[in-house]
């Protein structure tokens, strides 16, 4: 028997996305220090109502849908306030294109925990390194579940995601919360990762990483296309490393097993430990009975996200935002003077990384594009052909880090890269891949305009970042950072 | 998949009915209770049990508590509380300190030689201990209206076991 | 064939270790005792249990008392005392009144479905409320040194469901 | 589930044993009248010494052996008189014949009840008809068993028997007590009778009836020739009737239901009620499966005893000690004016009668013999073949009823008889037939001088009633009368 408790305090573990915590800071003002984080996050609305935004350049007519996106959005309550971004309660953003005009709304995920906390008018649960006072233990993995990572659209449904406890469905029109998704009788309030990813069939693929308790086992989830549960698995790892997502190629479930390991301990922050000296294992579970396939020991490090996954032959290419230890985690998401919020912190920078296994022998040879990328995306429909992945971040020749991330792709096979800079003053959140209804391919995401403090989309033609936004819309006030999303066409 | 709780935007029509107390207790690790405030419910009586005639010292005695009739009179499981309690003594005492107003009944045996029931003979005969409330059940199994009494205080009921 | 407690004319040795006392009852239908006569016992104590948390107010508590570090730890069903309780309230309370001195510990929980059983998920973590005495095993089961209290006098042991 | 105490309440059924408990008056006195009984039975040893009797006549050299006979001895307790002889504490007495001498010694049972009443220097049990003060509930059949009707060797193994419960075992030499028999787990205290049956292969044959709480079920036992349970199943009844002994053939085992019905009630005097107008059942239980061949009804009858059964082609032979209803148990057995112990009280005459039933068509004739003959007996290594009976009692036709009884012998298919009687002043009691080593028949029996206050046997050589006993031996004290017993040769 496993604990709940001493899960629980622990689950913000999940809740690290790379560099877009510094955007985070960027939510309520425009200030980007550390010693204004403080005050930052105060009066932050439960909702945004739908209204139109002020549009920019030319935005395509074949361009019609809804660009949906998860911010963790609420982080004070009644004089208290957070210390980290990633505690704060999911809040549903959603970016209506079409007719020419484009709308914002905005939404609170009716989490149990929000629930409760709006009536008790106060935060009930220890988050990632915040401690409200007089705490409640959490009773399950849900108690404290934020539902703050992702919102993703599988089968007609939308979900609100975290990944160390449930998803919670949400209605694609209004934002409203429908509640707590039990996808079994025994599945309840078990981790349910924040990136489900899409199989060439249209099956939905999620893991769910426990590691607690001297438990370390991943749970496998297959969700049809409609997200009915077709089969789960729990897969006994040899480690307790954290893993935030996953992989997926032809024939594989590709886990990779940090080195970034859990220790039962009593406060969070003493729980896990960067095992320098030890190994991460790329997992290998074959689709067909998730049996280990095989085993793939490499060198220490860190991972929160994946690009796509491939097979030719019989190499399979993994692409990943790659950190040489979890500091990034165990430092530079925290608040203090070290942490990634500070300026020139370019010790957090991930590396964008193709791992090439032989899939006969295990051997493997990475390739490292000296890109600070992350929140890589791909193409969903074509999930496991060669392809140029984009993402947002910076070279890491950059020796100057500045507050700003660049829009950057790069191809994982020829290593070709474009690179677009809105310059100071701007940050910019997960970039996706979507389509107009005539097939032309656009990149579009969300950004945050510090200086004028003002929220907006940001419009690409693919293949062509270098030549910047082909259209822009902005609100008159700023919202809450977003960390992932979905676009869903209308 | 299954959703629960469904509920539109924070829910706060059923929150209304659903006002969470809290108890709180250490800082380290605090201890969560989400009981509601706990009423002081002046119709919550102390009903204890003193069962005699042990024949043997050993075994356990299985105790059945029920609060109806239609329950006590088909066994049918749906009892409000059970008991199994070894015995070392001559005589077994336990109090049930927060049951309603109402009538009650109760039936219970002694498996002496724990095979974790009580042991009939080719007749289907007890050959075991057994006892009902009041001290009914001479002629079989006791009826409800029989076996029952009232419980609108403290009270303590002994059973002779048969 | 067997024969039962063999003996010799009059079995009077055996007979003056098992000295009967007798407690009569009503003429027509005497209540049997057999009874010794009952000890006035001061090593026997009385245990209250107060269970505290229940999220749901349906359901039953399943409750076990261990009096050693082997039974308890090993959850062998070696237990003192099994309760089974319908919950309709926010809190349960019992008392075993004739607990002997000693160490002993409690572990128990909530099957809120009714299906008689802790329900556990996948992973087999329980995923219906629990507790034991202490309020320890924040960590997985709990042990009896942690568990375990003393009983050298009546006492209230109040038990907050995980 | 049918309920101990209530059968508990009226156990005592079983104890009745005919003529015989006349007899019971001259345990301790040489009274036989009604009004002196109440004094009749103080002070009766809890044992007799090994003694050697005084001998009369010829004892036969090749005649070596035990009789066995069971008494119900103990009638009295610390002031409290049993109203009933029945109710008496079984006793054991033992004559060894041999060497030209004859030896009597005599041990109570030590039964539960008796051990617990010696403990409380009180009887704690209701028995039939006596209600001593602050009497126990009994707990279970054998609560309150005294173990007193017969007293039989099956194997190497001696018994105590009563009927209502369970068998004790007894030392053949000493006569202590072993403890209470437990056929099987769930055979515990069940009824066991005092008449067992011997088959001709040497099985064992015995029932126990079963007729309380509506449930009426004859428990049919079957040992094998060293007394190891072979069999057993409860059978059903039609009725509950009282059922004291039963018979044997070559393929059945007969039971005989007779019209005095047990109702649930709560005095055992108002148990048991005579159907006057209702039936007796013969019932037929096939040896092979102790399924039902055939239930013959008979008019309302009430039997304690029966002769030996046999089958001649399709025709089944059964003698009995029958009686026109139950009276001889209702009241004959009690000791009031009306008992059977009053002079003159003929009206409890029994009349051995033989059922000659036509396995066939069911159809059945009777012929009485107009000898009121009890404690009928006949030779257990023939059990189905035709032979004369021994029993005692009078001939029906006698008007004046005296206080003795007559030894007679009977012939079940010729009528032939063939009566002894030794005078007033004598009680004599069951006769068995046994044998010499050199083959030669006796009929033997105890008996009592009640002028002269002594106990003693007599011997008669087989088919020479009339002659008179050819030996006798007394005692210089009377002994408690006995019921049933057996003769086991050394």
């Amino acid at each position: 028997m496993s604990n709940r408790r001493e899960f629980l305090q622990t689950l913000v573990a999940g809740t690290a996305c790379g560099l877009a915590a510094k955007s985070g800071l960027s939510l309520a003002s425009g200030s980007a220090m550390p010693a204004d984080f403080g005050g930052a996050f105060k009066s932050v609305p439960k909702s945004f109502e739908k209204r139109a935004l002020t549009l920019e350049g030319n935005w395509p007519t074949d361009l019609r849908g809804s660009l949906y996106r998860n911010s963790p959005a609420m982080l004070e309550r009644n004089g208290f306030q957070h210390s980290h971004l990633f505690d704060g309660d999911g809040m549903i953003q959603k970016f209506s294109l079409g007719d020419g005009k484009v709308f914002h709304q905005a939404q609170m995920v009716a989490t149990d925990k929000f629930l409760n906390e709006e009536d008790a008018d106060r935060f009930l649960y220890h988050g990632l390194g915040s401690s409200p006072p007089n705490a409640r233990a959490a009773r399950n993995n849900d108690s404290a579940n934020p539902a703050n990572i992702s919102v993703r659209k599988m089968g007609d449904k939308l979900f609100a995601l975290w990944e160390a406890g449930s998803a919670y469905e949400i209605d694609p029109e209004n934002l409203s919360t429908y509640g707590r998704v039990d996808w079994g009788e025994d599945l309840k309030h078990l981790p349910f990762s924040a990136h489900p990813l899409r199989d060439a069939n249209g099956d939905w693929w999620n893991i769910g990483s426990w590691i607690y308790s001297g438990q370390a086992r991943t749970i496998i989830y297959q969700l049809d296309a409609q997200a009915k549960l077709k089969r789960v698995k729990a897969i006994p790892m040899n480690q307790a490393g954290y893993m935030h997502a996953f992989a997926l190629s032809q024939r594989f479930v590709i886990l990779v097993n940090t080195a970034h390991l859990y220790t039962p301990g009593k406060r969070y922050f003493d729980s896990f430990n960067f095992d320098a000296k030890g190994k991460t294992e790329i997992v290998l579970l074959d689709k067909n009975d998730l049996s280990v396939f095989k085993t793939i020991e490499i060198p220490a490090n860190f991972v929160f996200h994946f690009g796509n996954a491939f097979e030719q032959g019989e190499e399979l290419f993994i692409s990943m935002a790659e950190y040489r230890n979890a500091d990034i985690m165990s430092k530079g998401l925290g608040l203090g003077p070290h942490s990634a919020f500070a300026k020139e912190a370019t010790q957090y920078n991930s590396d964008l990384s193709v791992y090439r296994i032989n899939l006969k022998n295990g051997k493997w040879q990475k390739q490292s594009s000296q890109l600070a990328m992350e929140f890589p995306n791909f193409r969903e429909s074509t999930p496991f052909t060669v392809q140029n992945l984009i993402g947002m971040g910076r070279p890491t020749g950059t020796a100057n880090k500045a507050d700003q991330d660049y829009l950057i792709s790069y191809h994982p096979l020829s290593g070709e890269r474009e690179i677009y800079d809105f310059g100071n003053g701007f940050t910019i959140e997960e970039p996706l891949f979507i389509n107009g209804a005539s097939g032309q391919e656009y990149v579009i995401h969300s950004l945050a305009d510090r200086q004028k403090s003002r929220s907006g989309l940001a419009l690409f033609r693919s293949g062509e970042l270098k030549a910047g936004p082909i259209a822009m819309a902005w609100a008159e006030e700023q919202f809450p950072f977003g960390f992932h999303g979905c676009f869903v066409p209308s | 998949m299954k959703i629960t709780k469904p509920c539109n935007p924070f829910r706060k029509s059923m929150l209304t009915a659903l006002t969470l107390g809290s108890v709180l207790a250490s800082t380290l690790y605090p201890t969560l209770s989400f009981a509601r405030q706990v009423q002081t419910n002046e119709s919550q009586h102390q009903l204890t049990l003193l069962i005699k005639g042990y024949e043997q010292k050993q075994g356990v005695t299985y105790l059945s508590l029920y609060d109806n009739a239609e329950d006590f009179n088909s066994m049918n499981g749906k009892s409000i509380a059970n008991v199994q309690h070894q015995i070392q003594g001559d005589t077994l005492s336990i109090s049930f300190n927060q049951l309603s107003k109402g009538e009650y009944a109760i039936s219970l045996y002694h498996d002496a030689n724990n095979n974790r029931k009580l042991d009939r003979n080719l007749l289907g005969i007890p050959s075991e201990q057994y006892g009902f409330s009041n001290d009914v059940g001479a002629f079989g199994p006791a009826k409800f209206d029989k076996a029952s009494f009232k419980l609108d205080g403290d009270k303590t009921v002994v059973i002779n076991l048969r």
